[in-house]
């Protein structure tokens, strides 16, 4: 499922739940649990060693994944079995990506259905070769703007993301936070301004207020670490849906009174 | 006084000179970071580039190393194992530098360069403690605020420079995942960077993280090689040693001492650790913001590195070491655990010199290999001493 | 090399020249060892004289303080701690001299000594262990045997440093009898001493002992003055300091400051620890082979000095510091433990320094005495700071 | 009583035991049964809190004597009510002596009745002030030789000691040893040659057979650590007077010979 038309085809603020791919036996229930509360699009960790970008929360899940004997592969020989119709996301680092070859590894996110890949620690720079194997294999390569990038920057950065642009909401790592930080409106906010493309705001975005608030300025939210605390806290995959259920409801009555004012 | 005059600097030809803009040398370095940091590795960058081509910055920071960090250090001709082993052995004594190591020297540099940038804090990654002691040393003596990021595990092994640390006012804050060790501490670091880069600098300890630390590290360090070429140049008829040779962990010793002898027909041997050997058992692989040799499975989650020097446990080795490998302008080599233990114990009792486990890997290897084709009879060689053994007391006490 | 070339020597005039052909400072000094000593004494006064005169002598032994030792050590302008304290204060960085004190100058010099005798082994007392590590280095390095007598209380103190020599090879010998700390282990060496004295060389820690050692150590040390003096030079305009200010165990970081500044109109400061400040509560006495200022209660029994610091752990004071007190050339203050303390973590938090608690000893006099009318403010004042803080880790941790 | 007077008019080899004052409560009862013994003299040392040339034995048996409150004043006291018809000396230490003063010091030991004076970290480079303090107040200064002393210096100390003079047998501390050592003999002779003061061996001579060993090249022998060690151990005044008197008889034994011979 291609990962931009269908979230651009949705008609209300986007939600995208994360989940760490292999943390639990039964993670592909959450999927479900996602796609059942809502979800427009899922994010699917693929748990590094070393995860540069990632808080306490989501390390762990990392942690306990790679303890359980999780692969790039396993997970998506998983995932190419659901049929859950929300589009997939991976979200990963870069280490992961090269160790066979960057074609290598869109193609086989391509083979198992995922239609988006976020790399965090491959900035602009160092983007194009993984740019072309995605585009080969059909799989949109999302980039990630952060309050600090400068206005050119975030122009280019809004020009090359394909799916969404990933707008990091705050100068930090994914964990909760108790408010949603001042950097996120005004990166949304320029962001929305330099392109028609869906911005999505993630890190930090820990409660249906948080999420609330951050659709006031951008496309959606993703909401990561304050999900994988309730997973690692054994929450079932019921408890999860419910718990994001809410996230939803919250951010369509938002939706719909912005409409109406 | 001869010993505060500044330093002539040799110009390198060709290997070692600048990396691309994208800070690759050959296919590796660059700068693999979130894009929270790209600015921050970019003005660090600009800062560099402006401070190092200032001649005021250059000789504070001369003044700096000589003054405070007690530069030139020694070159020891280390009389009796030479003749134990058929070879001339010198000795660049960078266990004589203040902290105990190289680490200053590198640190100074960075320090000053945080200053001039406005900073007010420095952030750091360390293994053995050294770079943590150094970077709180430079912290306290340019009024700057330091956070240190250790593994757990080598605040366990290494609680004297925990202390060394806290006792000059540094922040110590335990890294408690993964394997808990240097390559946690850096992850931690460049985290905790992206969350106050404002006021902070990261200021790191080796030839590694996103460009343009390895090559300004780098840089910092070629005091190293450049005094040793002086030295060397008055000790030896020769004028150059034939053989040149450091441990490398991250490689900041060896590159900085590389530095001053790759125009030379010298041939660089970096030493690593058997349980940290990127270069003989590592593969291609991105991890604390760079592209270099890296251990790691075949799924490409990061190697734990396995080594008694806390210094040499970790898994990559800086980008320009790896192109130097391909290249073939340098070799890498590698030693393990008992080797390193016997050398420390073997300097000591002919030379009077208790080194650090880390620079003991040189030593190791240079006893295994001395009179052999590898390394002949009556070969000049220059090693880079790069520590001091005071640290790893502790861990001696386990093992002899 | 410049670092290599030796040092012009300054010629002293009056003060701190030879002593009588006894061996007498004034009143003080002597040779009050048992007759089956005197011949060895004699022996090493001869050596001594023959090899001082000897340039070959000096030649050898000014490369290995450079080659081997690291000398010249810095001087280091302390910037914050200076403004802080509204002084100027300078500071001469033994702590960056091989094996981590001053200590290293006297003992390669009387290694090189019992070398030219054809002796094959070292004996010494050690209080800190610093002394001892310095000992066991030189033996090491010139391929001699040595055996290090401390006491055993000191042992517990300072085990870092007992592992230290014995890494070099050394062999040390704890002392049980007495206080069991320094005075004891000098008073075991001698015993020793007397057996094994064909073979043996007593290697003095420092400015005291039988005649020559108190003057022979003073010379050995006079490297630290000397070069003091050059360089205070190129850093004062006025060419000289106001103040020249050591720590006083036996005296001879302190002797050998001072040797190269007695001929100027600088004020000489030794401070002692309160617990063993001879000159101030000391009376004149006979121990360990001269007559000086000793600790001592009615009877004439020895006392027991106490400090934080190993080094100053001496009820005595060596003659010719009792002598420059009687004649008003120097002056000797005492501080007290908490004092120190607070000193080094002062050091260590504005300039990035961890120094030794003996040396500490020395700035927190100055700490005290600044923009008092004992060290007024804007006064230019030299310190040496005779050793690093590593080895007093353990007792830090104790009372921070 | 005369010091030198008295060991020249002794018509046998010298027996000079040696008991540290104060180390025990009846510390005088050990002088009386070294009289009763037949002691031609009796070494009392004077303890010192750093003694360098005594071993182990004598110098625990200075650490008892101090801890018990024995003081220079406290020993002379005492000796001053004794009557055993036998010559004292005082051994010490030179920190002792110049406390108060050389002069001071010795006229103590003179009005306690203490002929002689045995000081051994004072060598003749330092004695003058003493050997005149000695000489003012009638007390008899007892130098030292060592095998290590060279032959123009063994002609001064024998020139210069008075009352005996004391050879050291071994380059060594005081403490007992397996067998007397080789230099004793030598340095014995060379003396002998050089005076006809007594000449005594000392140091290390720890049984009734080195007593007679050293009693055929010397005039005497001093006997310290083998008794202190008995006295340490508990032994009574009997006890160690019936020890010294088999010394006594073996070298009474060994002179009747000799003058046979
Ligand atoms: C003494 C010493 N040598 C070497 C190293 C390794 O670092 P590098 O390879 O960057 O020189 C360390 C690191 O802590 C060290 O402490
Ligand atoms: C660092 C240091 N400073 C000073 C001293 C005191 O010795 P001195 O008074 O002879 O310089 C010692 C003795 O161990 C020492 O280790």
């Amino acid at each position: 499922m291609n990962l931009e038309k269908s979230l651009r085809a949705a008609n209300r603020k986007l939600l995208i739940p994360y989940v760490t791919g292999g943390v639990t036996a039964n993670w592909t229930d959450y999927l479900t649990a996602y796609a059942q509360a809502g979800a427009d699009a899922i994010e699917i960790g693929l748990p590094f060693s070393d995860p540069m970008i990632d808080g306490s929360t989501v390390q762990r899940a990392s942690d306990v994944a790679l303890e359980r004997g999780t692969t790039v592969a396993k997970i998506l020989a998983e995932v190419s079995t659901l049929d859950i119709g929300v589009p997939l996301a991976a979200m990963t680092y870069y280490n992961l990506v090269q160790r066979t070859s960057p074609d290598a590894f869109c193609r086989a996110l391509a083979e198992a259905g995922v239609g988006g890949l976020i790399v965090p620690d491959v900035p602009l720079e160092e983007a194009a070769e993984l740019e072309a194997a995605a585009k080969d294999n059909g799989v949109d390569l999302v980039l990630l703007a952060a309050p600090s990038t400068p206005p050119a920057r975030l122009a280019e950065i809004a020009a090359r993301s394909r799916g969404f642009i990933y707008a990091v909401s705050v100068m930090g790592i994914t964990g909760e936070r108790a408010a949603l930080a001042d950097t996120a409106g005004r990166l949304a906010a320029d962001l929305k301004a330099a392109t028609d493309r869906p911005v999505v705001l993630g890190i930090g975005i820990s409660t249906a207020e948080h999420a609330v608030e951050a659709s006031r300025h951008a496309d959606g939210v993703v909401i990561g670490s304050s999900l994988m605390r309730r997973v690692l806290d054994g929450a079932t995959p019921d408890e999860v849906r419910d718990w994001l259920a809410t996230v939803r409801t919250a951010l369509d009555q938002e939706f719909a009174h912005s409409l109406l004012a | 006084m001869t010993e505060l005059s500044p330093l002539p600097r040799f110009e390198v030809a060709t290997a070692m000179s600048e990396p691309s803009e994208a800070g690759r040398f050959g296919e590796y370095g660059g700068r693999f970071v979130p894009e929270s940091l790209i600015p921050a590795c970019a003005a660090v960058e600009a800062a560099f580039r402006s401070a190092w081509a200032d001649p005021e910055f250059r000789r504070n920071l001369d003044r700096l190393l000589a003054v405070h960090a007690g530069r030139p250090t020694a070159l020891t001709p280390s009389w009796r194992l030479s003749a134990e082993l058929g070879i001339n052995l010198l000795l660049k004594r960078e266990d004589l530098a203040h902290t105990g190591s190289h680490k200053i020297n590198n640190v100074l540099g960075q320090a000053l360069l945080a200053r001039r940038m406005g900073k007010t804090k420095l952030l750091a990654e360390t293994g053995a403690g050294q770079h943590g002691v150094a970077t709180a040393t430079a912290a306290a003596l340019l009024g700057l605020e330091a956070t240190i990021f250790m593994g757990s595990r080598d605040i366990e092994r290494q609680s004297l420079n925990v202390f060394r640390m806290k006792m000059l006012g540094a922040e110590v804050v335990p890294v408690d995942s993964g394997s808990r060790t240097l390559k946690d501490a850096c992850t931690e670091a460049l985290r905790n960077w992206v969350a106050q880069v404002d006021d902070a600098y990261y200021c790191v300890g080796s030839v590694m993280g996103p460009h343009p630390y390895p090559w300004m590290v780098r840089e910092f360090q070629r005091v190293i090689g450049d005094e040793a070429r002086r030295q060397v140049a008055t000790e030896l008829t020769t004028g150059v040693p034939d053989y040149v040779v450091a441990c490398v962990g991250g490689g900041s010793n060896a590159a900085g001492t590389f530095a001053g002898f790759v125009d030379t027909s010298a041939q660089l041997i970096g030493v690593e650790a058997e349980g940290g050997a990127a270069v003989a058992f590592g593969r291609v692989g991105v991890m604390h913001g760079f592209r270099s040799l890296v251990l790691q499975d075949d799924e490409g989650q990061i190697g734990e590195a396995h080594s008694i020097a806390a210094g040499l446990d970790y898994p990559g080795i800086g980008p320009e070491h790896a192109h130097l490998n391909d290249s073939g302008r340098a070799r890498y080599v590698y030693v393990n655990d008992d080797e390193v233990v016997a050398a420390v114990v073997r300097l000591a009792r002919t030379e009077g010199i208790f080194a650090a486990l880390e620079s003991s890997h040189a030593l190791a290897w240079i006893i295994r290999a001395a009179g052999t084709g590898e390394l002949p009879q009556g070969a000049n060689v220059l090693m880079t001493l790069s520590g001091r053994g005071d640290k790893d007391i502790s861990a001696l006490m386990e093992v002899l």
